[in-house]
C-alpha cells in the first residue's frame, strides 16, 4: 500500500529539480523544460489528492487542463523562443531583458 | 378563430417584411421588389379577410379583442412610468382592416403596370410597403401613442411619395408644403395626447373608454377650459391635418404632384381617411368635450367650400382632389351630427369609389399622357372599361340611389336634417344647408369631369390618335373593374336602396348598422374594468353589454337608422327626417344632373354664361378662395419672417453681444488669475515636487528590477519561503 | 481480468491448478508474460514476412519474379535476411550523439510493440482490455515519431535530419485526422475500450461500422490514408525518400539497429492494418457464432482478423507501388486542407446521426431492425 | 503488490531522469530524460488508478510537446552555444555553470526544506484516508460526465485557449518578409561601435 506521502516526496523532487533547472540553465528551452516539471508535479499532487482525500475525480479534471495548458503554454513559448532566435540569433535568457532600464554596468 | 400573435401580427408585419426586405433587394435585383411588395400586401389581405370573417360570423356589436405588451417600463417603487403597446381589434377594426388590405392590394397590383418603367419605380414600391405597414400598424394599434408614431411615417411616407418626382420644383414644393401644414396639426395631436395622458394616466383607447365612463374627466380644466373639450380639440386637429379639413386642407390639392396611384392610395383612400378613423375612435371625448357643433361647422364648411372650388378645375386629378377634400368634410360633418355609423360608412365607401376614381385617372392620364381636360374628349371610345368602372363610382359619389355613395351620404345629410328638426335650433341649421348645397354641387362637377374626359368631341386629334385602344389587362384595368363592383349599395345597406326594399341576406343584410355602433356612455361601460395589463389578453366574444333598444332610448345622439320597433315614436321622427332627407337628395341630385347634361352634352347653357355672371366669385375660386395666398404671402411672408427677422437681431445683438461675449469676458480674467496659480503654485512645487520625489524612489526601487528572470525566481522562491514562514509559525 | 487473455486461460483446470500453488495474482501474470512474448515472437514474424511480401508483391506488379532462391518460393528470404542483419558490422558516425544513437531504433519498436498489448485478436485472445484502449494506441505510437526524429537527429547526417524532422512533422500532423476518425467510430460505439468498439459490429459484413453511415464509410478512406502517412509508407515516404535523402532518417545506421527500424515500419503497418480492421472492417467478428465459447471459436476469430488484416496489408503494398510519391507541401496540405476538414464534418456528422437516428445504421433504417 | 512494484518502478524512472536532467550538458539529452519524466509519471497516474489522466499525459506530451521541444533544441542550436554577442553576462555556458548551480541549488534546497517542514506540520493535523486502491474503477466515463456538467466552463474555455495558443503560434513563429527596422537600427550601432574599437 503506497502513502500519500511517497507520492508527496516524488512530486517534491519532481518541483525542486524543475526549479533547480529553471534557475541555472540559461537557454530558454531548458528553463521551458524545468516548467513542464514543475508542472507535471502540481498535477501529480492533484491526482494523488483526489485518490486520497476527496474520492472523487476533480483532482483528475484538474490535471486534465493542466496537460491542456502545458500543451498550449509549449506551443506558444516555443513559437516565442523561435521568433525570439530569428530576431536576436541566441536564446540566452538574459537576453531577454530589453524592458529595463538600462543600469550602468 | 384563435388569436394569437401569429395570426394578427402578419397583418402588420408582411408588408413591413417587404418593405424591409425591398431595402435589401433595391439594389442587388430591383426587379423583385414590386412582387415582394404585392406578396406583401397580397398576404396581409388573407389576414385581414380571415379575421373580418370571423367577426363577421360572431355578429356582435360589443365584440373586441385587446392584447397588450410591455413596451417601455421604467417604474421602481410607487413610481409607475410605463408604456405599453398594444393590439385592439373591434368591429371597426376589422371592417378597416379589410378595406385598408383590399384597397392596398388592388393599388399595388396597379401601380405594377401604371409604374412600370418609370425613373426610380422600384423605390415607389418600398414607400408604398412602409405606408401600408404603418397604416395597418396604426388600425391594429390599441392606444394614441402608437396610432401617433404609425401617424407620422404615414405622414413621411406621404412626404417622400409627394416630392416622387424631385427633379420638379413644384413637386418638391408641395411635399414639404404638405409635410409642414400637416405638422400644424400634429402638433395639437400630441398636445392632445399628452392632455389625455394627465387624466387617465394612459393612452390606451379602453383605458380611456373607461375614464370617459368613469366620468374622470368632469370638473377638470385647463387654462379655463374643460378638459376634454381641450383634449379633443387637440386630437381634431390632427384629424383636420390629416383630413385636409378647413383651415389646413392646403396641401391637399397640391399633393396630386405624385404618382396618381399614391394618390389614389394616401391622398384619397387610406390616409386621409386615418384622421377620420381618430376622431371616430375619440368619438366619446369630441361629445363629452361637446365639440359636436364645431366639428359639423369645420365639416359643412370644407364639404361646400371644396365642392365650389372643384367647380371650375381644369386638371383631372386636381377635380378628385378637391372632391376627396369634400367628401372628408360629409365625414366630419357626419361625425358633428351624431351619425357615427353613417360617417364609418361613408369612409369605408369613399375609400373604395375614391381610389377607383384615381386609379381611372390614372388610367386615362397614363394613356392619354395628359391631364388637362380641356384636351380630352370622347375618350370613352378609346378606354372602355375606364369608363365603365369611372362611370359607376361617379354616380356613387354623386349619391345616385343603388349606389353606395347614396347610401352613405344620404344618411350623414338625413341625420343633419334629424338633428335639425328635432333641435330646432338654428346653429345646425348651417351645416344642414351647407351639406345639400355640397350635395347639390358634387354631381355636377363630376359629371361635368366625366363629359369633358369621356365624351363629346375629342379636342386634341394629335394626342387621340397617339392613344391606344385599352384591352382587358390584369394589372390596369381589371382592378378598377372588381372595385367599380364594390361601388354598389347594397354591401353596406343590405338592401339596393338603403332603405330595405330589396334584401340579399335576411338575417344579417343590416350587418354595418348593427356592428358599427357609436360608443355612447352606456356602451362604454364594458370597459370600466379594463386594467390593460401588460401581456394580458381580453376576447369578449361571448359579452353583450346592453340590448340595443334600451340603449336607443338613453342616447341622445345615438344617430337614427336603426331597427327600433321598441322605440315607435323615435322611430317615426327619425324616420321621417330620413325620408326627407332622401326625397330631398334625390332632387337635388336629378337637377344637378340636369344642369350638367344641359351645360355639357346639350349645350343649352355655356359655361361662359356663368362665368360672366358669376365673375367675382369665380375668381375667389381660382384663387382658392385666397387661402395660398393667405398663408404664404400674409402670415408666413409678413408675419412670421418679420418675427423671425425681430427674433434673429435679438439673438445676435442682445444676447450674443452682451451675455455671451460678456460672460466670456469675466472667464479670461478668472482664466488669468488661475494660469498664474497653475504655473507657479501648481505646476512648479506640486507637480515637479512629486516628479523629484517619485524619480529619487524609483532610483532606489528599479534596481531590484534588473530584467533578468531568474532573479525573478529566486525573489519570487524567497517571498513564498518568507510568506509561508510568517503563515505557518 | 474478465476479457483478457489470462482471465480466459486462468478457466482452464491446468491453470487452475497451478494457480492453487502459486496464487491467482502470480499464474496470471505469467500467462500474460508468455504471451506477451509470444506475440512479440509471432510480431517479429509477421513483420519478417512482411518484407518478403513486400518484395514477392512488388515483384508481381512489375512482372517479375521476385526472391525465389531461399526456400519454396523464396519464403525463407527473411531468415537469410535476418542472418545478414545481425552478422553485419554495426557502424557509427563518429560525431553522432551515441546516447540517442543507441536508443532512437529501441524507442521505435518500443512504441509499435507496447500498442499490440491492447489489440484484439479475439475476443479474450487480448493482452489487455483497456478500457481507454484506443486511446492508449495512439497515444503510444506516438513514440515512433520520437524514435524518428532522435535517429534522424543523432546520425549528424544532412540526409538524415531532414528525414528525422520530415517524419517528426509528418506524424504529428496526421495524428489529427486519424484521432479526430477514430473519435467518430467512439460517438458511435460509445466506449474506448477496444472489446467494446469490435463487439457492436457482431454477425454480417452490414453492421461493421464502415456501413454504419455514410460519414464513417468516407472516415475510413480518411482512416486509411492517415495511417499510410503515419506508417511513413509511399506515398507519404518522405521521410526515407530514396531518390531524395539517400534512406532518410536510417540512412547512418546499419546492421541490427536498421533491422529494428525496418522490423518497426513493417509491425507498425500490421497493427496499423488490425486497427482498421477492428475499427471499421468489424475486428474479430464471424457472421456466425457456432462453436462459442470454445478454443477452435477463438482461433477461428483470430484468423478472421488475421485474413482481413493481410488483405489491407496487400493493399498498402499495392498502393506503394502505384502511386508517386508527393511534395512535402503537398502532403502537409492534404493533411491540413482536405483530410482534417473531412474528418471535423464527418465526426459532426455522425454526431447528427446519432442524434437523429438513435444510433441505428444505415441498414437498421433500410430494413429494420430485424436486419441486425 | 503489482501497485507497488509499479509505483516504485516509476518513481525510479521519474528521479532517476530527474537528477539526469538536471546533469547533463546536453539539451537534446535533457529533452530525452525529460520524455523518461513523463512516462514515468504516467506510470504513477496508473498507481493512482487514473487511467485516462495517465493515456492522456503521453499523448500530449509524447506525441506533442516533447517533440516541439525537440523541434525548438534543434532549431536554435542543440548543445552548448555561446552567444554571438560576447559581452560580460552572455559569456555564460547556457546549461549553467558553477556559480547558477550553486544559487539553484541553494535555492532549491531552502525550498525544500520550507515545503517538507510544512507539510509535516501539516500531516499532523490533517488525517488522510486510506483508501483501498486495489479497488480499480474505470473513470473515464465519469470524467466525461464531470467535463460536460460541472466542469463545462472549464472545458470551453480550455478549447478557445487552445485555439487561441494555436493561431498565435502560427503567428509568432511565422517567417516575415521583412526584418524589422530596429534590428537593422542594432546591427548598423554595433558596426558602429566595432568601428570606433
Amino acid at each position: 500500500m503506497v502513502s500519500l506521502q511517497a507520492y508527496l516526496i516524488v512530486s517534491l523532487i519532481l518541483l525542486i529539480t524543475g526549479l533547480v533547472i529553471m534557475i541555472s540553465r540559461k537557454n530558454i528551452v531548458a528553463i521551458l523544460l524545468g516548467i513542464e516539471l514543475i508542472l507535471n508535479s502540481a498535477a501529480l499532487n492533484f491526482v494523488a489528492y483526489s485518490k486520497y482525500t476527496t474520492n472523487n475525480l476533480d483532482g483528475h479534471i484538474f490535471s486534465l487542463f493542466i496537460i491542456v495548458i502545458a500543451a498550449a503554454e509549449a506551443a506558444v513559448g516555443l513559437a516565442i523562443v523561435i521568433r525570439f532566435f530569428q530576431i536576436k540569433e541566441t536564446i540566452h535568457i538574459d537576453e531577454v531583458s530589453e524592458l529595463r532600464e538600462e543600469i550602468a554596468r | 378563430m384563435n388569436y394569437t400573435i401569429s395570426t394578427i401580427a402578419p397583418i402588420f408585419l408582411l408588408p413591413f417584411f417587404a418593405f424591409v426586405i425591398n431595402c435589401v433587394l433595391i439594389k442587388k435585383v430591383p426587379k423583385f421588389v414590386p412582387w415582394v411588395s404585392v406578396a406583401g400586401i397580397v398576404g396581409s389581405f388573407f389576414f385581414a379577410a380571415a379575421i373580418f370573417i370571423d367577426f363577421f360570423t360572431v355578429y356582435n356589436t360589443d365584440y373586441y379583442i385587446h392584447k397588450v405588451f410591455n413596451w417601455i417600463d421604467l417604474s421602481h417603487g410607487d413610481n409607475i412610468f410605463k408604456i405599453d403597446l398594444g393590439i385592439f381589434i373591434d368591429n371597426m377594426t376589422a371592417v378597416m382592416l379589410l378595406m385598408v388590405t383590399g384597397v392596398a392590394s388592388l393599388i399595388h397590383i396597379f401601380s405594377t403596370w401604371y409604374m412600370k418603367g418609370d425613373v426610380r419605380w422600384e423605390r415607389f414600391f418600398v414607400y408604398l410597403s412602409l405606408f401600408t405597414s404603418a397604416m395597418l400598424g396604426l388600425v391594429l394599434s390599441d392606444n394614441l401613442l402608437s396610432i401617433f408614431m404609425f401617424w407620422e411615417i404615414m405622414g413621411f411616407c406621404s412626404y417622400s411619395l409627394i416630392g416622387f418626382y424631385f427633379e420638379k420644383e413644384e413637386a418638391g414644393n408641395a411635399s414639404i408644403k404638405a409635410f409642414m401644414t400637416t405638422r400644424v396639426g400634429d402638433v395639437f395631436f400630441l398636445l392632445g395626447i399628452l392632455a389625455i395622458w394627465a387624466v387617465v394616466g394612459s393612452v390606451d383607447i379602453p383605458s380611456i373608454y373607461a375614464a370617459i365612463s368613469n366620468g374622470a374627466f368632469e370638473g377638470k380644466t385647463v387654462f379655463g377650459i374643460a378638459l376634454a373639450s381641450f383634449a379633443g380639440f387637440c386630437i381634431f386637429c390632427g384629424t383636420i391635418g390629416k383630413s385636409a379639413q378647413f383651415p389646413l386642407q392646403v396641401w391637399l390639392p397640391d399633393a396630386m404632384m405624385g404618382p396618381t396611384p399614391c394618390s389614389a392610395l394616401i391622398h384619397a383612400a387610406t390616409m386621409v381617411a386615418a384622421g377620420v378613423y381618430l376622431s371616430l375612435r375619440m368619438y366619446p371625448l369630441m361629445y363629452v368635450g361637446e365639440l359636436n357643433t364645431l366639428i359639423a361647422y369645420i365639416g359643412g364648411i370644407t364639404a361646400f367650400g371644396a365642392a365650389t372650388i372643384a367647380l371650375i378645375q381644369k386638371d383631372l386629378k386636381a377635380v378628385l382632389a378637391y372632391s376627396t377634400i369634400s367628401q372628408l368634410g360629409y365625414m366630419v360633418l357626419g361625425i358633428g351630427v351624431g351619425a357615427y355609423n353613417a360617417a364609418f360608412m361613408h369612409l369605408v365607401t369613399h375609400a373604395i369609389f375614391k381610389a377607383c376614381l384615381f386609379l381611372s385617372a390614372g388610367s386615362v392620364i397614363h394613356s392619354y399622357h395628359d391631364k388637362y381636360m380641356p384636351e380630352m374628349g370622347g375618350l370613352k371610345n378609346k378606354l372602355p372599361y375606364t369608363c365603365i368602372a369611372m362611370w359607376c363610382c361617379t354616380l356613387a359619389i354623386a349619391g345616385v340611389p343603388v349606389f353606395s355613395g347614396f347610401v352613405s351620404k344620404d344618411r350623414i345629410l338625413g341625420d343633419a336634417l334629424y338633428l335639425f328638426l328635432q333641435t330646432g335650433e338654428g346653429v345646425y341649421a348651417i351645416p344642414t344647408i351647407l351639406g345639400f348645397v355640397g350635395a347639390f354641387l358634387t354631381p355636377f362637377y363630376m359629371f361635368r369631369m366625366m363629359f369633358l374626359t369621356f365624351h363629346g368631341k375629342n379636342r386634341n386629334k394629335d394626342k387621340y390618335d397617339h392613344c391606344h385602344k385599352e384591352h382587358l389587362t390584369w394589372n390596369q384595368n381589371v382592378p378598377l373593374l372588381i372595385l367599380s363592383v364594390f361601388t354598389l349599395g347594397f354591401f353596406f345597406s343590405g338592401s339596393l336602396t338603403g332603405q330595405g326594399i330589396i334584401s340579399f341576406a335576411k338575417e344579417k343584410k343590416e350587418w354595418f348598422k348593427v356592428l358599427i355602433e357609436p360608443p355612447v356612455q352606456q356602451r362604454l361601460e364594458k370597459f370600466s374594468n379594463v386594467t390593460s395589463q401588460p401581456f394580458s389578453f381580453e376576447d369578449t366574444r361571448d359579452m353583450s353589454v346592453i340590448p340595443k333598444s334600451q340603449y336607443l332610448k338613453q342616447s341622445g345622439f345615438a344617430g337614427p337608422g336603426y331597427d327600433t320597433s321598441a322605440e315607435e315614436e323615435y322611430y317615426d321622427e327619425v324616420h321621417h327626417a330620413h325620408v326627407l332627407g332622401a326625397v330631398a337628395s334625390v332632387i337635388i341630385v336629378a337637377l344637378s344632373v340636369l344642369l350638367a347634361f344641359a351645360m355639357y352634352i346639350f349645350g343649352f347653357i355655356s359655361p361662359s354664361f356663368f362665368y360672366d355672371k358669376l365673375s367675382f366669385w369665380v375668381k375667389a375660386l381660382k384663387n382658392k378662395y385666397y387661402m395660398d395666398w393667405l398663408y404664404i404671402d400674409v402670415l408666413i411672408k409678413k408675419g412670421l419672417l418679420k418675427l423671425n427677422n425681430l427674433l434673429s437681431w435679438f439673438d445676435s445683438g442682445i444676447y450674443d453681444r452682451y451675455a455671451i461675449d460678456g460672460w466670456a469676458f469675466i472667464n479670461r480674467q478668472v482664466f488669468k488669475a488661475s494660469h498664474w496659480f497653475d504655473r507657479v503654485i501648481v505646476d512648479s512645487v506640486a507637480v515637479d515636487g512629486t516628479a523629484v520625489g517619485t524619480e529619487i524612489f524609483s532610483l532606489v526601487t528599479k534596481s531590484i528590477q534588473s530584467g533578468y528572470i531568474q532573479k525573478y525566481i529566486i525573489v519570487l522562491i524567497g517571498a513564498i519561503v518568507a510568506l509561508s514562514m510568517f503563515l505557518g509559525f | 481480468m474478465e476479457n483478457t487473455i489470462a482471465g480466459y486461460f486462468l478457466n482452464f483446470p491446468i491453470f487452475q491448478a497451478i494457480a492453487e500453488t502459486l496464487g491467482v495474482g502470480l499464474t496470471a501474470f505469467l500467462i500474460f508474460f508468455a504471451f506477451a512474448g509470444l506475440f512479440t515472437v509471432i510480431l517479429a514474424t509477421v513483420g519478417g514476412f512482411g518484407t518478403i511480401a513486400e518484395r514477392k508483391i512488388s515483384a508481381d506488379l512489375q512482372a517479375r519474379i521476385g526472391p525465389n532462391r531461399v526456400g519454396p518460393y523464396g519464403l525463407f528470404q527473411l531468415i537469410a535476411d535476418g542472418i545478414k542483419m545481425i552478422s553485419k558490422e554495426d557502424i557509427m558516425p563518429r560525431s553522432a550523439d551515441k546516447f540517442l544513437y543507441y536508443l532512437a531504433p529501441f524507442l521505435c519498436i518500443f512504441g509499435v510493440l507496447c500498442t499490440v498489448a491492447v489489440m484484439p485478436f479475439s475476443k479474450n485472445l487480448i493482452l489487455s482490455d483497456l478500457n481507454v484502449g484506443v486511446f492508449y494506441a495512439i497515444a503510444i505510437s506516438s513514440l515512433v515519431g520520437v524514435g524518428i526524429f532522435l535517429g534522424g537527429y543523432a546520425s549528424n547526417s544532412k540526409w538524415s535530419l531532414l528525414g528525422g524532422m520530415r517524419g517528426a512533422s509528418q506524424i504529428i500532423s496526421y495524428e489529427i485526422p486519424v484521432t479526430l476518425t477514430i473519435m467518430m467510430i467512439v460517438v458511435i460505439a460509445g466506449g474506448l475500450s477496444f472489446n467494446t468498439l469490435v463487439e457492436a459490429q457482431a454477425g454480417m459484413p452490414w453492421n461493421w461500422y464502415i456501413f454504419h453511415n455514410p460519414f464513417t464509410f468516407i472516415g475510413f478512406f480518411v482512416f486509411f490514408i492517415s495511417t499510410l502517412a503515419e506508417t511513413n509508407r509511399a506515398p507519404f515516404d518522405l521521410p526515407e525518400a530514396e531518390s531524395e535523402l539517400v534512406s532518410g532518417y536510417h540512412t547512418e545506421y546499419t546492421g541490427i539497429r536498421f533491422g529494428l527500424f525496418a522490423l518497426a515500419e513493417y509491425i507498425e503497418i500490421f497493427v496499423v492494418s488490425a486497427v482498421s480492421v477492428s475499427l471499421f472492417l468489424g475486428g474479430y467478428q464471424l457472421p456466425f457464432n457456432i462453436l462459442e465459447g470454445t478454443l477452435p471459436n477463438e482461433l477461428l476469430q483470430f484468423g478472421s482478423l488475421f485474413l482481413k488484416t493481410c488483405a489491407l496489408y496487400y493493399v498498402v503494398i499495392w498502393v506503394r507501388w502505384t502511386f508517386p510519391r508527393l511534395r512535402v507541401d503537398q502532403l502537409m496540405s492534404i493533411c491540413w486542407k482536405y483530410l482534417t476538414p473531412i474528418a471535423i464534418f464527418n465526426l459532426v456528422g455522425t454526431a447528427i446521426w446519432v442524434v437523429a437516428f438513435d444510433g441505428q445504421s444505415m441498414f437498421q433504417l433500410f430494413f429494420g431492425s430485424g436486419a441486425h | 503488490m503489482f501497485i507497488n512494484i509499479l509505483f516504485f518502478s516509476a518513481s525510479a524512472l521519474v528521479i532517476a531522469s530527474c537528477a539526469l536532467m538536471m546533469w547533463t550538458k546536453n539539451l537534446m539529452h535533457s529533452c530525452v530524460y525529460l520524455l523518461g519524466v513523463l512516462i514515468g509519471v504516467a506510470g504513477l497516474y496508473l498507481t493512482l488508478g487514473a487511467d485516462f489522466v495517465a493515456a492522456t499525459q503521453i499523448m500530449v506530451y509524447v506525441g506533442g510537446v516533447v517533440i516541439l521541444m525537440l523541434f525548438a533544441v534543434m532549431l536554435t542550436g542543440g548543445k552548448d552555444f555561446q552567444s554571438k554577442t560576447q559581452q560580460l553576462l552572455n559569456l555564460l555556458p547556457s546549461m549553467g555553470n558553477k556559480y547558477t548551480f550553486m544559487w539553484g541549488g541553494g535555492v532549491g534546497l531552502v525550498f525544500a526544506g520550507c515545503l517538507t517542514y510544512f507539510f509535516m506540520h501539516l500531516f499532523k493535523v490533517i488525517k488522510v484516508q486510506e483508501i483501498d486502491n486495489n479497488s480499480y474503477s474505470p473513470t473515464i466515463e465519469k470524467l466525461g460526465e464531470l467535463l460536460v456538467t460541472d466542469h463545462l466552463v472549464a472545458f470551453e474555455l480550455s478549447s478557445v485557449l487552445l485555439l487561441g495558443a494555436l493561431v498565435g503560434a502560427a503567428i509568432i513563429a511565422r517567417p516575415r518578409k521583412e526584418r524589422p527596422a530596429y534590428i537593422d537600427d542594432i546591427e548598423h550601432d554595433h558596426h558602429h561601435d566595432e568601428e570606433h574599437h
